[in-house]
């Protein structure tokens, strides 16, 4: 099936190159189309592998939430763009050795490996429901897991207000309890006023 | 004798015991109640000292019956398998030693009562003399090697206090120091003595000591590899070492002439009649041991000759009245040690004996000149004394009579027979001691009479209202004097007899047959008087009446002639003054070098090398480093980053380099 | 290759340099911090596309159920992130990564 | 019952934690306005709880939620020590928050949070629990560390530490990937007896292991992956850093367990010399930097690098005796660290952070009793007997020794020496330099907070009980880890 | 009672000076009374330990063993020989003196002060009679902590450069040792035990670097050239009460570390560097001494006096003879009286005068009769004269030393000389001579208590140096049975 290795290649550029262009991008927006691109064809690998679930998973919530997230934050915040790529260059070359470097080792180690070749495995079949099993899984064996996932968001939630929510000096908002706490007399105070005397 | 009957209801430990127990009490007693005695401090210490001269006669007594002791007062201590008591032995050298410390001591005892009346520190004088006497009597009655080092290191304590008594005079301090630093260094060679003694017969005690000599010849050490040493030589050197320190001998002989910054009776007690004899002392005593080392003994002989003769010299150039004493006492105990070395012990003792009543006594009688004189102590401006002094000058010209080896007076039989006996010596160098020794006799009768004649004759050089006030000193004084002067006239042909020649001290004394000069001495002995008249044959005498004629001639009659002499022999006279350079020597290459010595090891050793290059160094530059590396925290994320990844890279590249 | 499908060390190499890049991309960054968060997001990346090419060789479900995780926690990660982020920009007026260095020594 | 629900009641403590955290939540959100306290009161409740309810699981052992969740001694010692140093912080907490105007419940609920985190590492069997309770931890510590929004120092710290920490997760990550890919599972039990077949020379089992070991090493603070830690505890408020050094560090060194040593004992002597390597440069680097400090906090963030540098010789040893007296040494820093920051917590005030060391000048005469605690506290860090801080470096000297790494025993006592400096810096400047005027008119009495004043006695007086009396604590850290080879 | 008496002996002080401590620094004569009390009560404990004493044996008494570290195998094991016994009661007995010295010239912070002292008593009871290792250890470091404050909160101007170098130098010294401690441990079957470290074979290479390690942290605190330069700057800054327990006690533990662990631990190591530590003590004899004359500061030249006279202790240890060993410990007793009095008697003048330079002093013996009496006793103690304490242990160090090579005697025997010039020359310049300078003139002379301080020292110098009979009898059998001990070689076959 040469088309999977076409694909595969295909797409490992498209995401390499677009993972750079991330890093490189001078503009945050463009860096976060980018990501998009760039997540869209790693779910296009997942899917290539088989996680059909996850590839889906990784567009529905990356791209439709997270980089929306993302844009949201770039465009809220004002950020100039002017002191850029100010001593990028002089740390380029032991930078990109060093990361070479680390490439290169895992790349030989795992070509050499055994394991980066082990024979790959049977085509899977069309019925195979990657959602469903994945599903079972998550919701008998990965009980806990999942729960603490749960958690784990909520957290972010609460962080997320409490480190941002600013409740400022002289919004006006509804204060539910205190409308219901109202008791008549404390709205309407009855003066005995007297008329001049006549 | 019936005065002494009484004493047998004691067990004889009980009296040796209270012959030192009685001074150190009257020492304590004038020490802690001193303050409150005032005036009355000098009967405790008087009746202490006088108690320990009764029983001293008393030891002697027995001794001439043979009644000897030797035995143990207290276990001082257990060191590892090295037992050390504390005990007597009592013989007759001890019992000799004891008369004439506690006589001495005695009169000294009484001499101060007048001499230093209405001193603030009257007690405290009378608290160190008695201490001293204590510490004497220790030194002389111990059976052993631990308890002689006592005593022979509190004689040295108490030494410095009396020479810095008044210590608010910064020469009384130096000369204190100074007495006490180089009797330090003949203790230290003692010390190493006894250690070697330790070594080689594993024990202190005399007794076992002595009897392990024997198995002890032939032995040899190597102090220096390759230089086998016999161990008895070296053991009788490192002893010697000490003696000179105390007895002052030529090169530790400095410190004596300094001493006399203490008052004179000090000068008189200590520096004259009994510690600086514990060196003589204790080389008889130790005769077991040097009787087989003739080359300890060559040497003995030579540093006491060379001391005998050089020390005299020096004497003639000084002006300070206790000065020239001094020095006459330097060569006085430098024929002493001649004699030991020549193995004339008893000759030793005899002089030992002779010499402190007429040293003693000139001290005492320069003592009562200075006190007349207002304290003035240089001879250029006394003279003519004679008339006002009387008693004094008497007493002092017995005195320089006996020194000057003038028969019949003491010093003339104990000298010479110490020149006879090292004239008939065989060590190697014999004769050249014998030379210094009669040339030192010649000496001796030159600067004793100098000072002499120009105390007590010539022209009053003093200043009119010293002259208007002199005075013959009270009887606390002149009693003394007296009492000093019977002995040092009679003494000599007195005792030479039983002390000298005789078998008084054999009991004490080893003499190996091929040393026993004084036994030759003895197999022509005719008695005192034969001797006297062998005497008048020899050269000494006619040396020393040449010394006085010469003294006479120049310091009586033709004083200007000394003036004129001295420039025309100026090098010498330089030579003189300058105490051969001793003095500078010490001050310039010892002194001056330990101090040298001391501030480079404490400014470049101790502050620059080890504080400042290797502690505050290390500290310096651990926190250098702490500093220079804190920049690598520089803030920046990517830093931060660039950090982490290193790291795991270079573990990475590691385990590939290393499993790869 | 001639298994029709690329080999399991060839992810494992795309998941390796898209790795580095995420990690080049936190160090060489001198732009805003949002870059950061980005290049962190293609770490994550990275080890998704490991554990799913590992899930897909070794023909267990597992690494997918791992992803699954990866992804949820990312995206609170992503939001604390920016919260943190928009709260540094209140303070200091920039999110310029040569700026955050208050603190340091 | 269903298998995968089979001893769910080893999950009770956390499960109690965390309905509690929503109790918190919801009673701080609509009792806060009127009962301030609510959110701390309810907080003690729960860890006093969390604590009864593990201590009714000590015994028990066994595996739950098809392995997810691991209940050993480890997990009950672990949880009990954590549940103590939270109490801790939440005793110390109050006046500190109130006087920079952060006393709100969220703090409360994160510090809730974040205690789940570790709990769940501590007890996971499964690399996806430790993952998942370490980003729990960390999502909640990033928040903290930010939560006195208006500061800049603040929320810088949180900033760096969100970047990096995301880079460490991405890196533990990463090797947990390899590692699954290794053994094609992700609980640690089946992880270590797959780990038998495969051969130790595997080198993406060892990249396996760096990547781990340089996730755990940023968590545990250990150098060159330490770069964080001093600006994250010098610009944190004050009380999150105390709760930095604290619980978290705990689930640091459950990661170490869970990761290392139940699941990864087979590649011991890989890892070992990953740390020897960890332990020099964190003992240099951390000792050595502290001298140069001129800010306490960030002088003990820096003498945190050592410590660790410290416990790992105990884990180097990489022996049951190596591993009991890391976790003593952890548990001994945990006291240290708490009662430290607590004293500088205890000494701000409102817009005056006793965090210089200079602030802390003539102590001795202003304030005794501190000044005796602080005495403690520092010559306990610095590893001085009688205090409990000797006996931890002690026990990992003699497991390092055991293991036969004399010249690291060496090494390590002579850096204890050059960190030893520093701490008497602190000693000096409160014992002999004379209180600094400025500082004391500025605001002469020490606010009273006889709460967290008292805490803070009992805190540092038990570094020094504890170094008279070592034994039980230790032979309880002894226990715990008596289950995990 | 009997069986916890070492117990007694540690705690007692210890939580007196805790109470001393709670009592506070406002009621400060209350806090100087109670002091006086605590150590009294901590002294009159250690008595039976000399009553009960069987001269007898060479094994440990009065011992006391309860686990103490299950986990490691600690024990809180007590006992002492006749090596330790006297060092215990020295500490009990100097610390009573310490208080009652420090009665007045204290004044700030008292009941710190005085708490300090009892802590640290009890603390340095505790390395004296500690048979674990770990537990010598624990008594040894925290021990700093106290005199690490004395020094720095009641020291002179340079007191923080002073006490921070005291305590690196000595913890430094220390570690090393924990070290040697902990590798022994899995050498003699997981034994904290300091007795069964004795019989532990170990072979020549462990045993030399054991002995380094040890030798750094007794070397230390002795002190030994070239580590001792701590020392003098320990000494001028720290409070007299400070210096004394510094140079009476502290000292010696480096001195009793080498008796009790590195001569019987490792005897062939010991045997093979015993050149080294020899050479080492010579030096000091020699190279310390003369730093000594050239002093200014009256306490500095005490301070390496005092090292001068720890090279004897040392040099004693290491000819490997009974005699020299005995007369080791008897130096380390006296120096203990003697350098305690030394700088009580320049304390006396502190307080008089605030200054320690020599050159303001001059004539004192014109004012302060009595002061001056004692201090040429104690002079004298320094100067080794026979009949004092100081003489004896120097006497029998030089025997010893001239049994296995007379140049060690020769050499140590210089002590002799230029111990003479350095304390008399001291003694000439300050006491001696006019009065230079007016402040001495009003000088007063010793008050009781100050009289009975020193009086007190002053009978056991001399007690000591006339009859140092009973002081022996205790030491002996311990002596014998470690000079045979070392003589065995723990080398194993």
């Amino acid at each position: 099936m040469l088309i999977t290795t076409i694909l595969f290649y295909l797409f490992s550029a498209i995401l390499l190159g677009s993972a750079t262009a991330v890093i490189t991008a001078r503009n945050p927006v463009y860096a976060s189309l980018f990501l998009v691109l760039a997540f869209f064809n790693a779910a296009a690998l997942f899917i290539l592998l088989g996680a059909e679930f996850l590839g889906l998973v990784l567009i529905l919530v990356y791209v439709g939430a997270v980089m929306v997230l993302f844009l949201f934050v770039v465009m809220m915040l004002d950020i100039n763009l002017t002191r850029l790529k100010e001593g990028f260059l002089s740390y380029l070359p032991l930078g990109l050795a060093i990361a070479i470097l680390g490439v290169l080792e895992l790349a030989v180690v795992f070509w050499t490996s055994p394991l980066g070749h082990v024979p790959a495995p049977a085509p899977i079949p069309a019925n195979a429901d990657n959602t469903r099993a994945l599903g079972v899984l998550l919701y008998t064996h990965y009980l806990y897991p999942f729960e603490i996932a749960a958690v784990i968001l909520l957290v972010a939630i609460i962080a997320a207000i409490a480190l941002t929510l600013r409740r400022r000096q002289g919004t006006k908002t509804q204060n539910i309890d205190a409308q219901m706490a109202v008791r008549a007399k404390d709205r309407l105070s009855l003066v005995n006023l007297r008329g001049p005397e006549q | 004798m019936w005065v002494f009957d009484w004493l047998h209801v004691f067990p004889p430990l009980v009296v040796y015991l209270i012959i030192p127990l009685a001074p150190l009490a009257g020492s304590l007693v004038a020490g802690f109640a001193g303050w409150k005695l005032q005036e009355q401090a000098h009967w405790a210490p008087l009746a202490g000292v006088a108690v320990a001269f009764y029983l001293a006669l008393a030891v002697l007594f027995q001794t001439l019956h043979g009644q000897d002791f030797y035995g143990n007062v207290y276990t001082w201590a257990v060191m590892g398998h090295l037992q050390v008591p504390i005990g007597f032995d009592v013989d007759s050298l001890t019992a000799l030693m004891l008369v004439v410390v506690t006589f001495v001591s005695l009169c000294v005892h009484l001499y101060t009562i007048g001499y230093m009346h209405g001193d603030p520190g009257y007690a405290r004088f009378f608290s160190y003399i008695s201490l001293f006497t204590f510490s004497m009597i220790m030194l002389v009655m111990s059976n052993n090697f631990l308890q002689l080092f006592f005593g022979w290191e509190a004689v040295g304590l108490v030494s410095y206090l009396l020479i810095g008594f008044w210590f608010q005079r910064e020469s009384a301090n130096v000369a204190a120091l100074k007495a006490f630093i180089v009797n330090r260094v003949g203790d230290f060679g003692f010390l190493i003595g006894i250690a070697a003694v330790y070594h080689y017969c594993g024990s202190l005690d005399y007794r076992t000591v002595f009897a392990m000599v024997p198995h002890l010849v032939g032995q040899t050490v190597e102090i220096i590899p390759g230089h086998p040493w016999n161990v008895l030589t070296w053991i009788a050197l490192l002893l010697f070492i000490g003696a000179m320190g105390k007895s002052a001998q030529v090169p530790l002989h400095v410190w004596l002439p300094e001493s006399m910054e203490g008052p004179t009776p000090i000068s008189a007690l200590i520096h004259a009649a009994t510690m600086v004899t514990a060196g003589i002392f204790m080389v008889a005593r130790m005769s077991p041991i040097y009787e087989q080392s003739a080359t300890a003994l060559t040497v003995i002989l030579l540093i006491g000759s060379i001391t005998a003769l050089f020390m005299g010299l020096i004497g003639l150039v000084q002006n300070d009245i206790k000065r020239i004493i001094a020095y006459s006492t330097l060569s006085q105990l430098g024929y002493m040690t001649a004699a030991l070395g020549a193995s004339a012990f008893s000759a030793a003792i005899f002089h030992l004996m002779t010499h402190a009543f007429f040293k003693a006594l000139l001290f005492l009688a320069a003592g009562s000149v200075i006190h007349a004189m207002a304290n003035e102590q240089d001879i250029r401006k006394m003279g003519g004394l004679r008339k006002a002094m009387p008693i004094t000058y008497i007493t002092f010209l017995i005195g320089g009579l006996a020194l000057s080896g003038i028969p019949p007076f003491a010093g003339f039989f104990s000298k010479d027979l110490i020149i006879e006996a090292v004239g008939l010596s065989t060590l190697p160098g014999a004769g050249w001691a014998e030379f210094m020794l009669v040339a030192g006799a010649f000496v001796t009768a030159l600067y004793t009479f100098r000072l002499f004649f120009m105390v007590f004759h010539g022209e009053p050089r003093m200043d009119p209202y010293t002259r208007d006030h002199l005075h013959e000193s009270p009887w606390v004084i002149t009693v003394p004097l007296i009492a000093l002067a019977i002995p040092a006239a009679y003494a000599g042909w007195a005792y030479i007899g039983p002390v000298g020649l005789g078998h008084f001290l054999d009991s004490s004394l080893v003499i190996a047959p091929q040393f026993n000069t004084i036994g030759e001495i003895a197999a022509h002995w005719q008695g005192a008087g034969a001797f006297l008249v062998h005497g008048l044959e020899a050269w000494p005498f006619w040396l020393a009446i040449a010394g006085i004629i010469c003294a006479a001639y120049f310091y009586a009659w033709r004083s200007g002639l000394p003036e004129s002499l001295s420039r025309l022999l100026s090098p010498a006279t330089w030579l003189l003054q300058s105490k051969f350079g001793f003095d500078a020597f010490n001050n310039a290459v010892l002194v001056r070098g330990a101090i040298q010595f001391g501030r480079l090891f404490w400014h470049v050793g101790d502050e620059k090398l080890i504080d400042g290059l290797m502690v505050n160094g290390t500290a310096f530059g651990i926190g250098k480093l702490a500093l220079s590396w804190r920049r690598v925290q520089t803030g920046y994320i990517y830093h931060y980053a660039f950090a982490m990844i290193i790291g795991l890279i270079l573990l990475m590249t590691y385990f590939v380099v290393w499993k790869g | 290759m001639m298994g029709g499908q690329p080999t399991l060390a060839a992810y494992l190499i795309l998941g390796a340099i898209l790795f580095s890049i995420g990690v080049v991309g936190i160090f060489l960054n001198r732009k805003n911090v949002i870059i950061l968060l980005m290049a962190i997001e293609l770490l994550l990346l990275a080890v998704n596309i490991n554990l799913v090419a590992f899930s897909r060789y070794l023909g267990n479900l597992e690494g997918q159920v791992f992803v699954f995780f990866i992804l949820t926690v990312a995206a609170a990660e992503a939001a604390i992130g920016l919260a943190i982020l928009v709260v540094y920009f209140r303070n200091r007026r920039s999110i310029n990564v040569e700026d955050i260095d208050e603190l340091r020594g | 019952m269903n298998a995968f629900l089979l001893h769910w009641t080893f999950a009770i403590p956390e499960i109690w934690v965390l309905s509690m955290a929503c109790v918190v939540l919801l009673a701080d959100l609509y009792l806060g306005e009127r009962l301030r306290d609510v959110a701390p009161v309810l907080t003690v409740l729960t860890l006093l709880g969390a604590a009864v309810l593990t201590f009714f699981e000590i015994g028990q052992s066994g595996t739950a939620f098809a392995g997810q969740l691991l209940l050993d001694p480890f997990t009950n010692v672990a949880e009990l020590f954590s549940y103590l140093a939270v109490l801790m912080v939440v005793l110390y907490s109050r006046r500190y928050l109130m006087d920079r105007g952060i006393y709100r419940g969220e703090i409360y609920v994160l510090l809730l949070f974040a205690l789940l985190g570790v709990m769940v590492m501590v007890s996971g069997g499964s690399l996806l629990t430790i993952y998942l309770g370490l980003e729990l931890l960390a999502l909640s510590q990033y928040a903290l560390v930010a939560f006195h929004r208006d500061s800049l120092s603040a929320t810088e710290a949180g900033l760096k530490y969100f970047v990096l920490g995301a880079l460490a997760s991405g890196l533990l990550l990463y090797g947990m990937s390899l590692l699954y890919g290794l053994t094609g599972t992700l609980d640690v039990r089946h992880i270590a007896a797959a780990l038998v077949n495969v051969n130790s020379s595997n080198l993406i089992l060892v990249f396996a292991l760096v990547f781990i070991v340089a996730g755990i090493a940023f968590k545990l603070g250990a150098a060159p992956f330490h770069m964080w830690l001093p600006d994250v505890y010098q610009g944190a408020p004050t009380l999150v850093t105390t709760f930095l050094a604290s619980a978290p560090k705990i689930g640091a060194f459950a990661l170490i367990v869970r990761l290392l040593i139940d699941g990864g004992y087979g590649m011991l002597e890989s890892w070992q010399q990953i740390f020897i390597a960890l332990t020099l440069v964190s003992l240099v680097v951390g000792n050595l930097i502290a001298i140069a400090q001129q800010n306490l906090k960030r002088m003990l963030a820096y003498s945190t690098v050592g410590h660790v540098g410290f416990l790992s010789l105990g884990i180097v040893a990489g022996t049951a005796a190596g591993f009991a007296s890391a976790f003593f040494y952890t548990i001994v820093y945990v006291l240290m660290s708490l009662a430290g920051f607590g004293m500088i917590l205890l000494l701000s005030r409102a817009g005056f952070e006793a965090e210089r060391i200079d602030d802390f000048k003539g102590l001795a005469q202003r304030k005794p009793w501190y000044a005796f605690l602080m005495l403690i506290i520092m010559f306990s860090m610095a590893g001085v007997p009688p205090t409990v801080g000797f006996y931890a470096k002690l026990a990992v000297f003699q497991a390092v020794i055991a293991a036969g790494y004399v010249w690291l025993a060496v090494i390590g006592v002579l850096l204890a020496v050059i960190g030893a400096f520093y701490y008497l810096r602190v000693v000096k400047v409160m014992f002999f330099d004379a209180p600094d005027p400025d500082v004391d008119s500025e605001n002469a009495p020490i606010v009273r907070d006889d709460l967290a004043s008292a805490t803070l006695s009992m805190n540092s007086l038990a570094l020094l009980v504890l170094g008279i009396v070592p034994g039980p604590l230790m032979a309880f850290c002894f226990y715990a880890m008596q289950g995990v080879i | 009672m009997n069986a916890q008496l070492l117990s007694y002996s540690i705690w007692v002080p210890i939580v007196g000076g805790l109470l001393v401590l709670a009592v506070g620094d406002r009621r400060a004569q209350l806090a100087r009374w109670l002091a006086l009390l605590v150590s009294l009560l901590a002294f009159a404990v250690t008595i039976p330990l000399y009553t009960g004493f069987d001269t007898h044996t060479a094994a440990m008494q009065f011992s006391e063993r309860v686990a103490w570290i299950p986990s490691l195998n600690i024990y809180y094991h007590l006992g002492v020989d006749g090596i330790s016994l006297w060092f215990v009661l020295l500490t009990s007995f100097l610390t009573v003196l310490v208080v009652i010295s420090s009665w007045r010239n204290v004044q700030t912070r008292v009941a710190q002060f005085m708490a300090a002292f009892l802590i640290m008593e009890g603390m340095m009871i505790g390395v004296f009679c500690a048979l674990d290792a770990i537990l010598f250890y624990v008594f040894w470091e925290a021990m700093l902590i106290p005199m690490f404050l004395i020094i720095g909160v009641w020291g002179g101007p340079r007191r923080v450069y002073a006490t921070i170098k005291f305590f690196l130098y000595t913890f430094l010294g220390s570690v090393l040792m924990l070290v040697a401690l902990l590798y022994l441990y899995f050498h003699s079957n997981n034994s904290f035990d300091l007795l069964v470290y004795q019989h532990t074979p170990l072979g020549m290479t462990a045993q030399i670097l054991i002995f380094i390690a040890f030798f750094v942290a007794f070397a230390v605190k002795i002190p030994m050239w070239p580590v001792h330069t701590w020392l003098p700057d320990a000494h001028v800054e720290a409070p007299t009460a400070g210096s004394v327990v510094l140079a009476a006690i502290m000292l010696k533990m480096g001195a009793y570390g080498f008796l009790r662990l590195s001569l019987p631990i490792v005897p062939d190591a010991s045997h093979k560097l015993a050149w080294l530590m020899i050479l080492l003590s010579l030096i000091a004899i020699i190279y310390v001494a003369l730093v000594a004359i050239v002093q200014e500061d009256m306490k500095k030249l005490v301070a390496y006096s005092s090292i001068a006279h720890m090279g004897f202790v040392t040099l004693g240890f290491f000819v490997f003879d009974s005699v020299a060993i005995e007369g080791s410990i008897i130096q380390m007793l006296s120096h203990g009286f003697i350098s305690a009095a030394m700088f009580l008697c320049i304390g006396v003048l502190y307080d008089r005068m605030h200054t320690r330079n020599i050159r303001a002093y001059g004539g004192v013996a014109n004012v302060m009769p009595i002061f001056a009496a004692l201090m040429m006793l104690f002079a004298m103690g320094n100067v080794g004269l026979p009949g004092t304490s100081g003489f004896v242990g120097e006497f029998m160090v030089v025997l010893g030393a001239y049994q296995v090579n007379p140049w060690f005697s020769i050499l140590a025997a210089t002590g002799l000389i230029t111990g003479a010039s350095y304390t008399l020359w001291l003694f000439k310049r300050a006491i001696f001579g006019g009065i230079v300078h007016p402040e001495v003139a009003a000088l007063k002379d010793l008050d009781l208590r100050e009289m009975l301080v020193l009086g007190t020292l002053a009978a056991f110098t001399l007690l000591l140096g006339v009859w140092p009979a009973p002081f022996l009898d205790i030491v002996h059998s311990s002596v014998q049975h470690l000079v045979a001990q070392v003589a065995v070689s723990k080398i194993p076959a």
